[in-house]
């Protein structure tokens, strides 16, 4: 019997009572599954805290479910909305582009333009024949007709290409001619190859052609017995500027379109200007044609728009600038935004639902492993009622998507210092990467994926899981730590989410008097920054619960909130980096990238940023001499000794994995306060790129005196404040011990002080000018 | 430790006592061994002890770092010690004149370790 | 070095000032040992180094560049005239075109020289030459109808004389007891194939190999018996002649040899063609998919190879049943020594010799054997013994015949090649001249040789003390020898790595190794199961030394 | 019709027919090899005992004996070059098969070259007595030979399921590899069966010149029928073969009575075909696990 396999997903992940929410479910070896609405307080299984625990939930649509096998169109492609069928050439015609193969000898055929159906061998087509060279075809069902150039084409290189048939000769022609300059391709003048290449034969016959073909771009339809129509022939790479026309262009005419100028009137049926639609403000996902028939091109699972183009010039560094230069599609065989499925269940939400982390919970087969699954999603009251807001980093979730690092990237065991431990879900994701990538992954070409979505499986965004190369809870688990925190405590809080925050403002944080961010809020659009800086600075208090946080701008489109988009380059820690000339998000059209390096570091607005990672181990925080400040005593009521989480389900510690700083040169407030500091970390955790010029020997744990966790607070405008814990173990901290510890005990007072009204204990009093006790170590 | 309350820099406060940490393990590193490896090869790849108490030496702030002062080249050398602030030049620390900078090399670091046991 | 004091072979923990509980304050450690000693050490290679490179043997065209290359097919298939392969040189970048097939160049020229024989034949070699080429052509066609049954179909029949020559005597019979004009008997012969293959065909579907091949032959042996023996098939005269011939009495025997030859020679053209529409076009491409032992495989993929074969047998069997029509109607008739067991014999050595499967093994075999046979006649049965020699020599040390020579002495070549290397090269060690030629990337190159100095080194800081470190805490501050150690394996590339699998089902851990390719799971390495991470870890570190140290 | 001469022919061919074909069977099943040279060790042998007549003696058993250990040289001169170079070697069988009859073509020709076309016949082995009985005549030729290859024919089995050799023999025949495995040398062991194989072709060749002549084809039909009845009987098996050699035997006796001589082929063919078709593997192609091809 197949293993029992399930995988879901929603259509929403912040939801309000009474609102419906749409499930998705792929099932392998079963035709069934029990399901359960759960309320989730805590997802760790390390036995020194309290492992998993739910709460059941009733609800109308617990029980059984039907569940079937899905399929999932992945890949990106422009399907031209060709209804009249224009397209479906019998005479001459000719196809134009160009275009940047990532991968042309991936050792499958890819379909750059055509009209052309896979399974019935109709149509046209120019593509990429297996061994990577150019290939026109033809079909007439029953056969084809291929013509192929005489060299493979190069990756990386741009190209303009063409192919023509001559309906009364029968002669094919092929074009392919390199558009290399000094900056577009990963060569350069110097290396000695010829690109060039033109062939022509007499074809035995003119395409015959199928009426609900579609024009496609990188891939052509196909058709499976069990899923219908899908498109296969995915084209790894981009195209720029592609066009169509109804009669034969000779070289001339195509050297004169290869030389920049605009392809002429007469003929034209198609031209799909890529840079026509560019706005300050970012790039849909139609492609405009403007040729006579407006024939747009709609993208599947997002082409990376604004990418480069062939006539790049290196002087511009952003579509803004010089759209002409940014004709770039860049198409992606294993690129995926939406699962597409068939819904298999929607919910109504009961009305008198509490605000939580919330998940559907569905078991089939053994019910464990592969066979339990939890759709997870986070409700929000209908109208915030309580004075604490707990705010789930939904789109670090996302950034973090499905990443696969143990397997895909050989740093990775240097990194964290340990060997990965996998468990069978890694497995099954690695074997079966149809649930695409998240933003640390690269795709199968070797680009680094920049958009992530939470409408497909997301498994590392479950409960229980741990991530295998660091074998802890990472994100939405390790989050769940703090939930359970504060059902621990009784705290009166509600759960709101990035997705929340960057659709609302300010406006969303601005009821509650006090919110606690995730463990490791890391991706941050401009609006959730600005959001978040305004609430502060409006007299809201803060408590950045973890590490690396508000430290990579991402974007995200109001009307498709479930996507966002990641640039990685430059004065960071990379999971892999953007091309030169594509740092600018097509999402919004603002530069990607770490806030410092836009001139917000996170010190600005948390008082702390990023410093060093290392993982493995983590180190306790040592009081520092603020903390016997006796305006701000209330911090550390109740603690004994200096030492403050020597413990802690992330390494033992409540300082590791992650750190921040306090670094009034990246602007920490200067009335800022150290209450305590973690030291002592091992050489594994390095100093960052952005905190020094230059790398030598001695910036790593037991060198560099920068390595730490500052855990800081201070006072805002209005009655504002700031608290940081700057470790991203802190939060794992808190359950230790039946959340009876010291860690969990110094953020009780932090979130009594800020939740209750009036002003803080440390603004009632005033200054005191001389510290009354010793210092904190000698 | 200084008054917390003089300085504002809460990173400096940490700093301090970081390194007061530091030469605690530090001053446990030094042995005659150590010393004998630095006067053989002060320059190259050293054992751990020797390489962390260089690493240490070499990230003093200016202030307290020595320097080679080239009297006549590969032939006599002087250490000297750093100011750390602009236009004022560094001063000799003693009459000590070394045939080559290698030796005079060995000389800062007997210093430095001296200074280190010192502290 | 001299004799470390206590302080040397300690390592003091820089964390133990922090006075966290977990730290230790020292621990014995190894002897600090410089990396840059085996680079000082390593003066030349452990293996003498050659001069590497090779000839080319095969003409490389140059590219077309700007100019536009027209290519052509053989009208009205897609098949172009030749095959050519653009590339750029791996090493150069330069561009060239390979003939990748060159066979067709050699056919043409072949059958040309073929074709003119005649006309350049020497004029007291002409009979010998011609009668010999007459007996070329016929067996030529007869042996490529055999070639599909026996190479394409993997019909091992050896029942191919007996159709040739049943058809033969049938239509010699015919002609002569109905006067039955020339042109009728190849048809007739074809009718007569086609019943007669289909009668043998039956037992070919339920036969395997050489039950089938020592049931044809049997019937081979039975059809000679059965014509030698029956009165109306000319047993008293040896065979049965008198039957209608297309050669005109009247022409002179030159002339009539010439149009025989002309016509023979039209005949294995013919079979040529049949030949490569079977082979080359669907039937044929069906039957590759299934060779002998994996038909298992292509049934399970929906190929119905057993009807295809029996198919392509039909239509041999009906070329054959025309070729013994053209036969008598060359002849005049037949004789009886069609059924000898020589005569299967020497088709098979044309087989044989030629190599089984291709169509020029079929022709080529057929000429060297005619040679022999006909042209050297006068040898008298020396000359079967030499084609006996030959056969058996092909046999013996041929894998595929004449034509499988270069496939086979590649394969030879690259085996002796890799055996020579692999006495050089040492395990892990750096790449030899010879194997960098291959190398995609000089950087592997120094890869290679960067990471042999640096095992060769760690080697060395394998100690007890560094493994109980290691066991005491797999994860933290370590000494520098364990450090050394650790960063090594951590940063070598995914291809086998070690990683640890968390079982589900028992709480264990176990170890793995990943496959560094997207999609393939990762491989267990050991049956153990650890109980916890730290156990695992150490686990992986004992497995990581024991690899570094057999290295 | 003559039941006692259908009987006695009947046996007289199962006889030398179970002979030849327990030769053809035991090679294929221990070595893999299909010895279609067999024709030509049965013409060497023919002409060794003619050459043992001439030159030296033409006493029976000596003949007898001379013309069985011509075959058994034959075998092992088969064995040398036809097993031996590429028993080891990719698509043995095939080569096998097409090398025993290059090594045919090679040795009938020397023969003919050697001996000229012209049969030869050898001396009656068995002296010219007659033995009547009621119903029915024994020739000495025909007691002979019953007599002769049914001694021989149990010498060899009683071989080879007692002495050392033969056990290697049978062990080879269950399972080559396994056989192997435990240290049964495939050389040593092919030169066992071949020479073995070859004195009983060497046998028969020395009985059947009793009826035909000695001439260098004369191997041929006895190969060829072998052949047959090994297959009919199932490759590799010799109860199998025995009971084909009796089931042709009788069928040729009774063709001969019946219809006459000269459709005795056409019979036996179409009964081979019949036995085949309704067993694809032979008669006792069930009893034993033939050999894979």
């Amino acid at each position: 019997m197949a293993q029992v396999k399930l995988f879901g997903y929603s259509d929403r992940i912040s939801v309000k009572p009474g609102e419906v929410i749409q499930f998705y479910v792929n099932a392998d070896g079963t035709e069934t599954a029990e399901a359960q609405l759960v309320r989730l307080i805590h997802g760790d299984q390390h036995p020194a805290g309290p492992g998993h625990v739910e709460q059941e939930i009733e609800c109308p649509v617990n029980g059984r479910w039907r569940v079937e096998k899905q399929y999932t169109q992945v890949g990106s492609f422009l399907e031209a909305a060709d209804t009249e069928r224009r397209l479906a050439l019998e005479g001459s015609f000719t196809l134009f582009a160009f275009v940047h193969p990532l991968w042309p000898q991936v050792g499958m055929r890819q379909c750059l333009l055509g009209r052309w159906d896979n399974d019935k061998n109709c149509g046209f087509g120019l593509g990429i024949k297996q061994n990577g060279l150019l290939e026109f075809w033809v079909g007439r069902g029953d056969e084809v007709d291929y013509l192929e150039a005489e060299v493979p084409l190069k990756a990386n290189m741009w190209y303009f290409v063409a192919a023509s048939l001559d309906a009364k000769t029968g002669r094919a022609t092929l074009y392919q001619e390199g558009v290399v300059n000094r900056y577009n391709s990963v060569l350069g003048k110097v290396a000695p190859l010829d690109l060039s290449s033109h062939v022509s034969e007499v074809f035995r016959f003119r395409p015959k052609h199928l009426a609900d073909t579609p024009f496609l771009m990188a891939g052509s339809r196909d058709w499976h017995e069990k899923r219908g129509h899908f498109v296969s022939q995915l084209y790894c790479g981009k195209i720029d500027r592609p066009g169509l026309f109804d009669r034969v262009l000779g070289r001339d005419e195509l050297d004169l379109i290869r030389s920049g100028h605009r392809p002429p009137a007469k003929g034209m049926l198609a031209y799909w200007d890529t840079t026509h639609g560019y706005t300050d403000q970012g790039i849909g996902d139609t492609v405009t044609d403007v040729g006579p028939f407006n024939l747009h091109a709609k993208g599947y699972n997002r082409p990376v728009r604004a990418q480069t183009g062939w006539n790049w010039s290196g002087r511009n560094d952003c579509f803004r600038l010089a759209p002409d230069e940014y004709g770039g599609v860049e198409f992606h065989s294993d690129a995926l935004i939406d699962c597409n499925w068939k819904q298999t269940k929607a919910l109504k939400l009961p009305d008198n639902l509490r605000s939580g982390a919330y998940a559907m919970r569905l078991r089939a087969g053994p019910g464990t492993g592969l066979g339990e699954e939890y759709i997870p999603f986070f409700v929000r009251p209908k109208v915030p009622t309580g004075r604490i807001a707990f705010l789930v980093p939904t789109a670090s979730y996302l950034a973090y998507a499905n990443e696969h690092l143990s397997f895909d990237a050989p740093i990775v065991q240097g990194m964290t210092g340990m060997t990965p431990i996998l468990t069978d879900i890694d497995v099954e994701m690695y074997k079966n990467p149809e649930f695409g990538h998240g933003c640390y992954d690269s795709w199968a070409d070797g680009q680094g994926v920049c958009y992530s979505s939470y409408r497909r499986p997301v498994i590392n965004m479950r409960p229980k899981y741990r991530i295998s190369s660091m074998d802890i809870t990472w994100q939405y688990p390790a989050d769940l730590s703090v939930i359970a925190w504060l059902e621990h405590h009784n705290y009166d809080y509600d759960v709101l989410t990035d997705e929340d925050l960057d659709l609302e403002g300010v406006a969303a944080l601005e009821p509650y008097r006090c919110v606690i961010s995730g463990t490791h809020p890391e991706y941050y659009s401009e609006r959730m920054m600005d959001a978040t800086e305004d609430y502060i600075e409006g007299g809201g208090r803060y408590i950045y619960l973890g590490a690396n946080g508000y430290y990579c701008n991402v974007a995200i489109r109001r009307e498709e909130p479930w996507v966002l988009e990641c640039r990685k380059f430059g004065d960071t820690w990379k999971a892999w980096e953007a091309r030169p000339g594509e740092h600018y998000m097509a999402t919004t059209g603002q530069k990607g990238g770490p806030w410092k390096c836009l001139g917000r570091p996170p010190q600005k607005i948390m008082g702390v940023g990023f410093v060093s990672e290392g993982f493995g181990r983590s180190e306790p925080f040592y009081r520092m001499p603020d903390s016997y400040d006796s305006s701000l005593s209330w911090i550390t009521e109740g603690i004994e000794g200096e030492i403050i989480g020597d413990f802690g389900l992330a390494y033992d510690g409540a300082a590791g994995v992650e750190l921040d700083r306090y670094d009034l040169t990246l602007g920490t407030p200067p009335n800022a306060k150290v209450i305590a500091s973690s030291g002592g970390h091992t050489d594994n955790y390095i100093t960052h790129v952005q905190v020094q010029l230059h790398q030598h020997p001695g910036i790593t744990g037991s060198y560099d005196y920068r390595v730490r966790a500052d855990m800081t607070y201070f006072a805002a405008p209005n009655d504002g404040a700031v608290f940081s814990c700057s470790s991203i173990a802190f939060g794992q901290a808190l359950p230790v011990n039946g959340f009876e510890n010291n860690v969990s005990r110094l953020l009780a007072n932090v979130v009594n002080a800020f939740a209750k009204p009036g002003p803080l204990p440390d603004a009632a009093r005033p200054e005191v000018t001389s510290p009354e006790t010793a210092p904190a170590a000698s | 430790m200084p008054n917390a309350t003089k300085i504002q820099d809460r990173d400096e406060l940490f700093k301090q006592m970081f390194e007061a940490k530091q030469r605690d393990f530090l001053r446990t590193l030094v042995t005659t061994e150590v010393a004998e490896e630095h006067r053989i090869a002060p320059c190259g790849q050293h054992s751990e002890p020797l390489d962390r108490l260089l690493l240490y030496f070499n990230r003093r702030p200016l202030s307290e770092r020595y320097a080679i002062m080239t009297i006549e080249p590969f032939k006599a050398y002087r250490v000297v010690a750093l100011s750390g602030q602009r236009g004022v030049p560094p001063k000799d620390v003693d009459n000590e004149i070394y045939p080559s900078h290698i030796e005079a090399q060995h000389a800062i670091f007997l210093r430095n370790v001296q200074e280190l046991l010192e502290s | 070095m001299t004799e470390l004091s206590q302080a040397q072979r300690t390592w003091r923990n820089p964390l133990f000032a922090w006075d966290s509980a977990q730290e230790v304050e020292q621990l014995p450690t190894a002897s600090y040992v410089s990396h840059q000693e085996i680079w000082e050490r390593t003066r030349s290679s452990r293996t003498e180094l050659f001069k590497v490179g090779r000839l080319r043997y095969y003409h490389k065209w140059a590219g077309h560049g700007q100019s536009t290359w027209r290519r052509s097919r053989y009208w009205p298939t897609r098949r172009r005239v030749l095959r050519i392969r653009g590339e750029y040189n791996d090493k150069s970048l330069r561009r060239e075109k390979t003939i990748v097939d060159k066979r067709p160049i050699w056919w043409v020229v072949g059958l040309m020289v073929l074709a003119l024989v005649p006309l350049i034949t020497p004029e007291r070699l002409e009979n010998t030459l011609l009668t010999a080429g007459v007996t070329f052509g016929i067996y030529a066609a007869i042996n490529l109808c055999w070639m599909l049954v026996i190479g394409t179909a993997s019909i091992f029949s050896l029942a191919t004389y007996a159709i040739v020559g049943t058809a033969a005597f049938m239509t010699a019979y015919a002609s002569t007891m109905f006067g039955l004009p020339w042109w009728l008997l190849p048809p007739l012969g074809a009718i007569i194939g086609l019943i007669f293959g289909g009668i043998i065909a039956l037992p070919a579907t339920r036969l395997d190999g050489f039950y089938y091949a020592l049931l044809t032959l049997g019937l081979n042996e039975l059809c000679r018996v059965y014509f030698v023996t029956s009165k109306e098939f000319g047993s008293a005269t040896g065979g049965l002649y008198g039957a209608a011939t297309y050669l005109p009495q009247d022409w002179s025997s030159t002339g009539q040899l010439q149009l025989a030859y002309y016509a023979c020679f039209t005949l294995m053209l013919l079979a040529l063609l049949l030949y490569r529409f079977i082979n080359g076009r669907q039937l044929g491409r069906i039957l590759r998919i299934a060779p002998e032992k994996r038909e298992a495989f292509a049934e399970a993929t929906g190929v119905d190879f057993r009807q295809a074969r029996v198919r392509v047998f039909l239509i041999s069997s009906v070329g054959l049943g025309f070729i013994g029509g053209f036969y008598s109607a060359n002849y005049g008739g037949v004789a009886f020594s069609i059924f000898s067991f020589d005569t299967v014999l020497l088709g098979l050595a044309m087989l044989v010799i030629g190599g089984i499967g291709r169509a020029e093994g079929a022709v080529v075999g057929t000429l060297i054997v005619v040679f022999f046979d006909k042209v050297l006649i006068t040898l008298g049965p020396i000359r079967l013994i030499i084609i006996g020699l030959i056969m058996l020599f092909v046999v013996l040390y041929l894998r595929n015949g004449l034509f499988g020579i270069k496939q086979q002495f590649r394969t030879w070549r690259d085996k002796k090649k890799s055996e020579r290397r692999s006495t050089r090269a040492e395990k892990g060690g750096e790449m030899l001249p010879e194997e960098a030629t291959e190398a995609r990337n000089p950087d592997d190159v120094y890869r290679r040789r960067y990471d042999k100095m640096q095992r060769e080194f760690l080697k060395k800081l394998v100690t007890p003390e560094v493994i109980n470190e290691h066991r005491r805490a797999p994860q933290g501050q370590h000494s520098e020898s364990l450090e050394r150690l650790l960063i090594y394996f951590r940063n070598q590339p995914q291809p086998d790595k070690y990683a640890i699998s968390a079982l589900q089902s028992t709480n264990g851990y176990r170890i793995v190794a990943l496959s560094g390719h997207r999609g393939v799971a990762p491989r267990v390495v050991e049956d153990k199961i650890y109980r916890s991470p730290v156990e695992a870890y150490h686990g992986v570190f004992l497995r990581r030394v024991q690899d570094l140290l057999e290295s | 019709m003559d039941v006692w001469f259908v009987v006695s022919n009947t046996i007289l061919l199962a006889c030398i027919y179970g002979t030849l074909a327990i030769g053809v069977s035991i090679t294929w099943s221990s070595l893999g090899l299909l010895n279609l040279a067999y024709g030509f060790i049965f013409a060497f042998a023919g002409y060794g005992a003619w050459l043992f007549a001439q030159h030296v003696s033409a006493w029976g058993p000596a003949v007898l004996a001379s013309g069985v250990l011509a075959g058994a040289l034959g075998g092992l001169f088969v064995c040398a070059l036809a097993f031996i170079p590429i028993h080891d070697k990719p698509n043995f069988t095939i080569r096998g098969l097409i090398a025993t009859l290059a090594i045919n073509l090679i040795g009938t020709q020397s023969l003919l070259w050697w001996f000229g076309p012209r049969s030869k016949s050898l001396p009656e082995i068995f002296g010219t007595w007659k033995l009547s009985l009621p119903g029915m005549t024994l020739t000495a030729d025909k007691a002979g030979n019953v007599i002769t290859s049914v001694v021989m024919l149990l010498l060899v089995l009683r071989w080879m399921r007692s002495s050392r050799g033969g056990l290697e023999i049978r062990a080879m025949m269950m399972n080559p590899h396994a056989a192997s495995i435990v240290g049964i040398g495939v050389r040593r062991t092919s030169f066992y069966v071949m020479a073995i194989t070859g004195a009983l072709a060497g046998l028969a060749a020395v009985l059947l010149s009793q009826t035909y002549y000695i001439s260098p084809f004369g191997g041929l039909t006895p190969m060829i029928k072998a052949v047959s009845i090994a297959l009919c009987g199932g490759l590799g098996s010799v109860q199998g073969a025995i009971i084909a050699a009796i089931v042709l035997g009788l069928n040729e006796a009774l063709t001969t009575v019946a219809i006459g001589g000269r459709y005795v082929l056409i019979t036996q063919f179409l009964m081979i075909i019949l036995i085949l078709l309704v067993r694809p593997r032979g008669i006792a192609g069930i009893l034993d696990r033939a050999r894979e091809a």
